[in-house]
């Protein structure tokens, strides 16, 4: 089970796209610095976020309170730095999109 | 530097991921104090930098949202900001932190039409 | 765990490097070892000591400089990625007889095989991209 | 170093542009030369790596085509090239200057499951 | 009349789209560097050219020729190091995107 | 014609400065003058003295600096994006009590002024994005 990080903007890069095609079922997406903006309700991203209930979506909370943003933790669970560590120890392999 | 141009600066970029948007507001800074007729448009990701509440504490970085309230400092009046670049990411003007112009994609045409030099950053 | 970080963005124009500090930091916290950081690509800004951040900013360089040396960090600049960039040792300096070299102490400059060496003796390795 | 790991490149982006892809390709060279078991997958943009007929003096930079060739000199033989990447831009293996394997996104995962280290560039 | 750059490829960035959104009639956009990789017949970015007659498309030939590409002259007029210039010139504003 | 041109991607790891290189060059072939290049963002790192290219690639600090020199151009490196890149001249090195200075020959130092003076004096100013 592979952990993969996205730090872009979905508006802006193709990555999360490209990321989900590659996800098996049990990896976990966490988003990070500029990749937190697809976490955010009634857009196309949060609707990429729903049609994958096989992927474990998580978002950095110092990145989401940097932007000013929040996550509704329905579909995207919050993590802290902490959190981010044990994401990585938890799944078996890292896997980062830029 | 006698001459007044009108000066665009289109800011499409998210903050803090990358140093460019504060780049941009600098040099936004630096043409007013210069005193160029500079105009501002939030469009795309760039809509983001508006967004209230910033705390950037959290990334040991400096507040987009306060380098922005510098524009009011400098004079700097013109600020548009993209409608449909809001809309697309279910954002309206409450929630930004700057009074801005919220512009159509026509109007948009005409701001790029009617400056002397572009900055998209 | 033994966990290894790479750094491919700048400091002061990407976040790769602090969020890589902030993450790095948390490991240490939590019991984790940090066995190496590898800085590469534009990463190997990280390691140049003429860096002048503004005042109210993290002083990124120093930062990293810090850890490394209260957790005996390895921390390792690509020899590639560093001389195309300006970032150079005395050793270099003097066999391309340049005027100086701007490399932070506490800082290695070494090759490729310190990052294939990692990923064999790390659990992890995880990278932060520009 | 005598663990050997297996250890899956992805080249994701477009030669040119920007270093990473080189960068890339030297860190398989560097697994390769000790003695890991190194595989690469282009993927996405980095079908636009295989080309042939690349002739970057125009440019000035030195021919990622070349560089791809050391793959060879280095024994690395586990090239697979994302076979949806390649029809999406038009392109088939005709236009490869290196002898891959086309693969599907079942068998990417499978390559993603079944490595120890996935650097991703 | 704006000449427009893009220099990233595509299918990883979204500035083709938003460079288009953006563009008047009689407006030029120059593919330099990766951006040169829209330029190919048979592709989603391909039609999307075809699809705005309004706009006059160029791409940069060094950097098409560095990457083992051509241009079928059809939608898209190759220019040199000295073509680019001369947009430059002709045209009243350059805008970059990246 | 009067042209100015902004760099803001870095040697080495972007294609930025070498487009803007032989656009440049095109432009004063084509009769044209250049009147400023602008170094912002990472783009400051082409003053970087202490970079090594590999032998088989282009030496781009070289390349804009003989450009300059030859065409009498004004080479402007923005301080404050310079400085918190480590790209730094000997006034800079001795504020800041640096060991050394890195800032090359042709090029200078100077604020963001020069790049809103270049934007009102040049008939067009074309940007190099990273």
């Amino acid at each position: 089970m592979i952990l993969h990080t996205i730090n872009k903007s979905p508006y802006s890069s193709a990555i999360f796209n490209d990321c989900l095609r590659l996800c098996s079922d049990g990896d976990a997406i966490l988003f990070i610095e500029d990749g937190v903006y697809a976490t955010q309700q009634g857009t196309d991203s949060y609707q990429l976020i729903e049609q994958h209930p096989e992927v474990n979506f998580f978002a950095l909370a110092p990145d989401l309170e940097a932007r000013g943003l929040t996550s509704d933790q329905a579909k995207v669970l919050t993590v802290d730095d902490n959190g981010f560590v044990e994401l990585a120890v938890k799944y078996q392999k890292v896997q980062s999109w830029y | 530097m006698s001459v007044q141009k009108n000066l665009l600066l289109i800011c499409r970029k998210a903050p803090y991921g990358n140093a460019l948007p504060r780049e941009a507001i600098d040099i936004a800074l630096a043409a007013s104090a210069f005193d160029q007729n500079v105009s501002l448009l939030f469009s795309g990701d760039g809509v983001w930098q508006l967004l209230k509440q910033q705390k950037s504490d959290s990334i040991n970085s400096k507040n987009h949202g306060k380098v922005l309230s510098a524009l009011a400092l400098y004079g700097i009046e013109n600020i548009y900001v993209d409608n449909d670049s809001l809309k697309q990411r279910n954002l309206s003007k409450d929630n930004l932190l700057v009074d801005t112009k919220s512009v159509t994609i026509n109007e948009i045409k005409a701001l790029c039409n009617n400056c002397d030099t572009i900055f998209n950053f | 765990m033994i966990i290894s970080v790479v750094i491919l963005g700048a400091p002061y124009s990407t976040q790769a490097p602090a969020t890589a500090l902030r993450f790095a930091k948390s490991a240490i916290a939590a019991g984790h070892t940090i066995h190496r950081i590898f800085f590469y690509h534009d990463g190997v800004n990280c390691a140049n000591e003429l860096i002048i951040p503004a005042q109210d900013e993290i002083h990124l360089p120093n930062e990293w400089q810090s850890i490394a040396k209260e957790n005996t960090i390895d921390m390792v600049v690509c020899i590639a990625s560093a001389i195309k960039r300006g970032v150079i040792d005395p050793t270099e300096a003097s066999r391309y007889e340049k005027p100086a070299s701007n490399l932070k102490d506490q800082f290695e400059i070494s090759g490729l095989g310190q990052l294939v060496d990692a990923s064999i003796h790390s659990d992890r390795v995880i990278t932060f991209g520009p």
